[in-house]
């Protein structure tokens, strides 16, 4: 009962810190940091239901019987690479907004544009 | 014995996890980022080799090279003057002065 | 030969896992950054390669032995420069070796005068 | 799989984001140890050139632009962390639901998977199941993805590049070099194992480029090792001899020729009258257009993933040392 869940709630603890960070922390690059975390906590959770007891690699190879599943590690193999690109994205903005503001601090900006108003 | 040398590795790695969390300064950080870096190349190969497929080793040479390149580049960027205000240092700057 | 391919594998592991734990423990255990540089400058070439060799000795053949002399190279090139750059960009930036207050005293006045 | 929580977890505490970037470093080895141990080797290649090598050096990059200390929350973080313990106990109930870990008759193997294990070797002729899948059963998805990275590209750029007047250019290109030339005589020893490790690195991501219909590899890694080597030259000889090497523009038509590549071959396939991007159509020999199709489109990718990764950095980097010479001449 325990070992047949365990993996699914180290997702789940995982995928909850990442989301603590973007909620309660204000730095924008933290913030990314945060969503990375939450990011590899999905590919986690995609990677452990691919898994078969017994199977080894989806590499086709004589004498083999049970591959894991290969379908999920397909999609995870893109998202990842997706995920560097969105990542690159979002530094990006966080410089230019470092380079308008001169601060990376939610709350200063926020004060910034309240003072502009 | 493949077994023995996966627990040793292990036991490297929270070593290194925890000065990588305690290291007071950016360098203690660093050396302590390189050692866990090592550590994947060789928990990779003896893996592969204890799931009986050693064709992976392809992933281990990847992290060797990444693991170079990480670490030149971390050096190269906390060269940048904006890094000089690690407390620890200052205070051992200011011992030493 | 078999066996004898087996027990020589096992030691060689086993002295590069001991020599693995010896530099963890220095990492964690020294006082200061060159200290804790030089624990794990020294273990790691070496338990590296004893590691890859015992590996080599598992599986003597073609493309898998191929593989492992290219990763021992690699780490045999790779992690000396490594530590080399980390302790000449330490240096540049003025990170001091914790010294006895003994040695420091001297070192003052001896580079005093 | 204990570890990454405790990484994660020192990671919220850390105030100072160096040191977050660093434990960032740890825990994308970390997880991709654990998808080792998960079998995915091919996931594992590419987090292992992607997590570890190049978003730290980005986040790095970025953190030298925009400041290394976190300011303190001022107000109470009780809230987010009653959210949050409320969803994630949410979502422990419904993992109490989820089939057990590592069953074989998961109803997630039972779908798709099967036909992929069984009958991919007779449609496509691929030993490793993912590429086939990847760049095959699924490579209308595959094609979106190349468009998101290749958009992702275009979008730094427009963020980040730097529109440079004529005559700032030759000041820019003599503080640069003054810059390197510094870094060049305290690099010796780096640039020289550098100058015999990076032939060796192209040549590593050829391999990993061809090889990946028979092992773990394919566009996406050998694109990202192709990269990284590019990135290595730059840094330690200095932006303006890597952007002699490899300019701008052309980096930028490479980034395009790979998505246009991978849409061709797809148009292609169309034209002689099957799908698109059904190989089949490409050759006699079904089996033997499938692996063409395959070579092509992972060199597709490849050539787009390896242009936008450059293009990113270079561009953090160019920014980078602009603002860096803008200090200099401020003070």
């Amino acid at each position: 009962m325990i070992m047949g869940l365990y993996n699914y709630w180290i997702v789940v603890v995982l995928m909850m810190i990442g989301f603590y960070i973007v909620i309660a922390h204000g730095n924008l690059i933290k913030k990314i940091v945060g969503l990375s975390i939450f990011q590899t906590s999905v590919f986690i959770f995609y990677i452990s239901m691919a898994k078969v007891d017994g199977g080894t690699a989806p590499i086709l190879a004589e004498g083999i019987k049970q591959y894991s599943n290969p379908l999920p590690h397909v999609l995870i193999l893109t998202a990842i690479v997706v995920g560097i690109a969105t990542t690159a994205l979002g530094l990006a903005l966080a410089v230019r907004i470092k380079e308008a503001y001169g601060t990376i601090e939610e709350e200063e900006i926020q004060e910034k544009d309240n003072l502009d108003c | 014995m493949l077994i023995a040398a996966t627990i040793a590795i292990l036991v490297v790695m929270i070593m290194a996890i925890l000065r990588t969390i305690m290291g007071p300064t950016l360098y203690d950080r660093i050396l302590a980022v390189n050692l866990f870096g090592t550590k994947t190349v060789l928990l990779i190969s003896l893996l592969g080799f204890l799931m009986g497929r050693p064709e992976f080793l392809d992933i281990a040479i990847v992290y060797a090279l990444i693991n170079f390149i990480s670490v030149i580049g971390v050096l190269h960027y906390s060269d940048a003057s904006i890094f000089k205000g690690d407390d620890q240092q200052k205070k051992i700057m200011k011992k030493n002065s | 030969m078999d066996t004898l391919m087996d027990i020589s594998s096992a030691v060689f592991l086993l002295i590069g896992s001991f020599l693995c734990v010896s530099g963890g423990v220095g990492i964690l255990r020294f006082p200061d950054f060159y200290t804790r540089m030089h624990a794990v400058g020294v273990t790691e070439t070496l338990a590296t390669a004893m590691i890859l060799i015992g590996l080599m000795l598992q599986n003597p053949d073609g493309l898998v032995l191929l593989k492992l002399i290219i990763i021992l190279l690699m780490t045999l090139f790779i992690s000396p420069t490594a530590s080399h750059a980390l302790a000449n960009a330490a240096m540049q930036n003025k990170l001091m070796p914790k010294l006895d207050k003994n040695d420091v005293n001297e070192k003052e006045t001896s580079s005093n005068p | 799989m204990a570890f990454l929580v405790a990484t994660a977890i020192a990671i919220v505490r850390m105030k100072d984001l160096f040191s977050v970037i660093m434990l960032l470093g740890i825990y994308s080895l970390l997880s991709a140890c654990f998808f080792v141990a998960m079998d995915a080797v091919d996931v594992a290649f590419t987090e292992a050139a992607v997590g570890a090598g190049i978003s730290t050096l980005l986040m790095l990059v970025a953190i030298t632009m925009t400041g290394r200390a976190e300011n303190p929350s001022r107000h109470k973080p009780v809230l987010a962390l009653v959210v949050v313990t409320i969803t994630g106990s949410l979502l422990v109930y419904g993992t109490l639901d989820m089939p057990y870990f590592g069953l074989a008759e998961d109803p997630v193997h039972l779908h798709v998977a099967p036909r992929y294990i069984n009958d991919s070797m007779q449609e496509v002729g691929v030993p490793n199941i993912v590429t086939s899948v990847l760049a095959s059963y699924r490579a209308f998805d595959t094609f979106g993805e190349v468009v998101v990275i290749f958009t992702a590209g275009i979008g730094v750029l427009a963020l980040l590049s730097v529109v440079r007047l004529p005559k700032d250019v030759a000041k820019d290109i003599s503080g640069i070099d003054s810059f390197n030339k510094c870094m060049h005589e305290e690099h010796l020893i780096l640039r020289i194992v550098a100058k015999m490790l990076i032939p060796f690195i192209l040549l590593f991501a050829l391999y990993v480029q061809f090889h990946g219909d028979y092992g773990p590899g394919g566009g996406f890694q050998a694109g990202v090792i192709f990269a990284a080597a590019i990135i290595l030259y730059t840094m330690l000889f200095g932006m303006s001899t890597a952007r002699r090497v490899i300019n701008q523009s052309f980096i930028q038509l490479l980034a395009a020729t790979g998505v246009l590549l991978y849409g061709i071959v797809g148009v292609i396939s169309l034209l002689n009258g099957k799908n698109f991007l059904d190989y089949s159509a490409l050759s006699t020999d079904p089996v033997a257009g499938q692996h063409l199709g395959i070579l092509l489109i992972e060199l597709g990718v490849g050539i787009t993933v390896t242009a936008v990764m450059v293009i990113i950095f270079f561009n953090f980097a160019g920014r980078r040392n602009d603002q860096q010479n803008k200090e200099n001449n401020d003070s």
